[in-house]
């Protein structure tokens, strides 16, 4: 039998890796109006959140943390993707994240790079890395909803 | 010698491709595949003998009883221990461990009494330490490791002293491979009046084991590490020291006399095992012990043994990647731990997989360790009698695929 | 309607013959037989996704969470629960029971509280709060029993008042058969703020279960009894009560964070299944999930009480023969206990082994209820799917049998 | 397939049941030298003996309790056998008896009646219930022993 190309090639696609070697907004904010953080303790991966908010817009959007290619590029992606977003586009786009993760909905170009995390939604066991710093955003979103 | 091509018949589960590649079942420490042997035993139980046990008069409850109390003598013989009625079956190793802390510990440890662990101990020798810590006011303390990551055993010697009352200590490390001298150290626990705990959760199923002369206290490991079914502990006990202690579990089977305040014990070891006991797997256990004392455990360490050289060998060739543990392939088991500069172990182990080789990224249950290394988490392969050379050029290829992937984007592209 | 006949055709050992008869066993409430979809279950398991689980990113390690997962939400769906994550996965009815009394007991009974419990209780759900009581200082007081052999609820009302912290009562008894109210004790214990436990070790098996309903905190029991493997059993706990608890065990699986002194744990329902957990059976254990409910726990209890009744009807007419328990089949379980005046119990269990008939003598571990009963022991014959009239029919003809032995020297030499 | 005979009608020889039915030497006696008891917990057999012992002989015995016919039946037989015999006797008779239901040794002569409990060795449940009176029997003998 012919052995198969080894598998998982289209879920480390070179756009993941690209972020995943070259962070995005990596660091801290001078100011962030919301600071939040989440670690998924069954792998250890650890994301932290600098949020700027105002003006129902996220001026400006940090990350920081450690763990694995997945769960680092989805930072990395969501701080270029939602870096001067108003919050409603961003709520948007992070209900189309989760949707191509957790049920496998094919994504929009609405969502820019994060497309290519498409590949995850197949790796149950993965998900929950792209997804952590989603999770992450959402609780930051709430706080500053809560604190408007 | 062990002849993996031949003992992979027996091993129905590896025929299969996984992501279209032969499966490389390179996970071992977590738990082992079962031979035919072990599956037809439990059919054969559930298909001819099934009934509960201890108490039944009719045919298949003698039957039933007679095959589960044989296999607590063949446990005894795999020991090299004199005494059948010296072996507990729990579920699994961490109950063995937490039986101790609570029926031995609760009785035994108090206020400022120490309690001497390590730094490697998996986390079922932390927790219910831990745990007995919190109820009685003892204190822990854990031996560190030296750079090569072996035990600091001067570290060890100089821990224990007449405040100590129990020293644990993992026999065989899951992350490391380590090995570690524990007759030696049950020697300076005995010295101080203290008992000794091994965890040979990693040992039992790899190395030759003879209880008597480890000279310790309690022994405790899983079936399903060693072949066996899932659900099946072991734990031994000292000549005597069960009968000392206090039941932990309550209920059906391990009394003598149930009155309405207060109830007198079954003997030893029925005293320990309260209700209906997972009759089945511990039978189908048996086969398993037969399936290796069969090839002899010296033979199994040869083999093992012989190939964690093979791995350590192929596996530094392998660009920017780092080994834990011992050097010497006869200081350790057959566990290899690694990191790679480029790419982290869930990654890694999502590489192989693609690859069909089954490896464990992570903690391994042993968060202190990790702490101690400097790492979150690290990427493990660990062998078994049906692993062979090829598998390890399995994993070394998929290694390098990794490497590849996650190296800079042009030799990306040439892949 | 449960056809027996076609039943006993996934039953593989009902096939053979004991002593040169055909097997009829009636030793249901002790375990139950397994059909062979769970057999197949086990080995298909094990021959296609052993893995350890919920740590493991290679294919076997996610398919056999996936299955073990699966089970869980399986069973919230047999009881009518609403939340999977309310169920805990133990060894049996008694590990679950034990986990009650230490993990919610431990923190919430103290000096001088009652905890309220009656004489048909199992030994289960008597000696893990003995020992509570033990521990902590509270009192147990027993409710009794009405000569017919129900529960005397007049005295369970009596009994439970303010100090009253927790009421733990057998939902059907294994010797009498007796079903109890445990809704109605439920609202009582409730009124008087204490927990009610409910031990379904017999009832799970045997009666359809609505677990909202009943309107209780802790409910357990075994899947042996149930067509499921040995070694797992099943604690539910309402909704945010396993949350409030510290855990039992400790060990790998059950923790979050663990430091030198001290450790976080992880969230219900892995905070109460510290190691490796009996994996294959719990996987196993769906199998027989979906066997009872394929075919419908409401026509499992006709079937049943079907045949209670058609057993009383047919041993009522044995000489010397006495049952306990209820005398209307629809107020009680499968399980009828009896004496008879010229045999011991362990001499009747033997003349029917003799027959091919198993039936079970003995104090079934409620010697309480047996000190109530006025007896050493009784005979138990005990009832499940595949038993038909037939199976009563070998069992009266055996019961003939020990008269005709124990009787009087001439009508002996007739046999 | 023919039905078989039922089973273990060898076991309830007549000679037993009629020890059973009519039990000899049951009661106390009224001055024992021995007075000794034991209880087999997994089924709740109870066996008490009273002996008489003087002049290395058991002068009188007697037994009571409660349980199978194959424990009680054993006492009476034990009792009616060892009347008046030497302890050295006794001990004889009492290994052979063991021999034959822990070994299934081959009884002979000497243990009389006892030979009926032969069909008990091949049912190694009830074994215990026919030993019982002879391991009470064994602590009775080496009380006096270590009295004498
Ligand atoms: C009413 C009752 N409770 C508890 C138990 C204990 O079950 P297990 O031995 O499976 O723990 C049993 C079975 O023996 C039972 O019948
Ligand atoms: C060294 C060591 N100790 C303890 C354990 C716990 O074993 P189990 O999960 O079977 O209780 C393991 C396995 O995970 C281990 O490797």
């Amino acid at each position: 039998m012919a052995v198969a190309e080894p598998q998982f090639d289209d879920l480390y696609r070179e756009i993941i890796l690209d972020h995943y070697r070259r962070p995005r907004n990596r660091g801290e904010l001078a100011a962030p109006s919301q600071r939040v953080e989440g670690v998924n303790p069954v792998c250890g991966d650890e994301i932290h959140l600098d949020l700027e908010i105002g003006d129902n817009t996220i001026r400006d959007v940090s990350y920081w943390g450690h763990g694995c290619s997945i769960s680092q590029s989805s930072a990395s992606m969501l701080t270029e993707r939602l870096k001067g977003c108003s919050i409603e586009e961003a709520e948007r786009v992070m209900g189309k994240v989760r949707a191509m993760l957790i049920d496998g909905a094919t994504p929009d170009d609405e969502i820019g790079d994060l497309q290519a995390l498409e590949g995850v939604a197949r790796l149950p066991v993965r998900v929950k890395c792209a997804l952590l710093c989603w999770n992450v955003l959402k609780e930051g979103l709430q706080q500053a909803t809560t604190a408007a | 010698m062990i002849n993996p091509r031949e003992i992979r018949k027996d091993f129905p589960i590896l025929e299969q491709q996984v992501n279209g590649r032969p499966l490389v079942y390179l996970d071992n420490a977590a738990t082992t595949q079962k031979p035919r042997q072990v599956i037809e035993a439990l059919v054969r139980y559930y298909e001819t003998s099934n009934a509960n046990i201890h108490r039944g008069i009719h045919t298949l409850a003698v039957r039933a009883t007679e095959q589960y109390e044989a296999v607590r003598g063949k446990t005894a013989v795999f020991l090299k221990a004199s005494h059948a009625e010296d072996i507990v079956f729990t579920r699994n190793t961490t109950e063995a461990l937490n039986l101790v802390a609570r029926a031995w510990g609760d009785a035994n440890v108090h206020e400022g009494d120490e309690i001497v662990l390590t730094l490697m101990e998996h986390h079922s020798n932390i927790v219910p330490w831990q745990q007995l810590a919190r109820r009685t006011g003892a204190v822990l303390r854990y031996a560190g490791i030296t750079p090569e990551g072996k035990l600091d055993l001067d570290e060890v010697r100089g821990m224990i002293g007449p405040r100590t009352k129990v020293v644990s200590v993992v026999h065989m490390s899951n992350v490391l491979g380590t090995i570690n001298p524990v007759a030696e150290i049950g020697e300076m626990a005995r010295k101080a009046g203290a008992l000794m705990v091994v965890d040979g959760a990693q040992s039992a199923p790899h190395l030759p084991v003879d209880i008597e002369a480890l000279g310790c206290d309690f022994f405790a490991f899983s079936a399903h590490k060693m072949l066996g079914p899932t659900g099946v502990g072991v734990l031994w006990a000292r000549r005597g020291l069960l009968e000392t202690m206090e039941p932990f579990l309550g209920g059906g089977d391990m009394i003598a006399l149930v009155r309405q305040d207060e109830s007198t014990w079954a003997d030893v070891p029925h005293k320990f095992e309260a209700g209906t006991p997972n009759i089945a797997d511990v039978i189908a256990f048996g086969a398993a012990l037969d399936y290796l004392g069969n090839l002899g455990m010296g033979a199994v360490r040869a083999h093992e043994m012989a190939l964690t050289a093979y791995a350590m060998e192929q596996l530094s060739s392998i660009e920017g990647l780092k080994m834990h543990g011992p050097e010497r392939a006869d200081e350790r088991g057959g566990v290899v731990s690694f990191a790679m500069n480029l790419a982290h172990p869930h990654d890694i182990a999502t590489i192989a997989d693609g690859h069909g080789v089954a490896i464990r990224a992570g903690h391994h249950c042993a968060q202190l360790l990790m702490r101690h290394l400097g790492v979150a988490a690290t990427s493990r392969a660990s062998f078994s009698i049906y692993n062979d050379k090829d598998d390890i050029e399995a994993l070394a290829e998929a290694l390098e695929h990794v490497n590849r992937v996650f190296g800079d984007g042009s030799s990306r592209a040439a892949i």
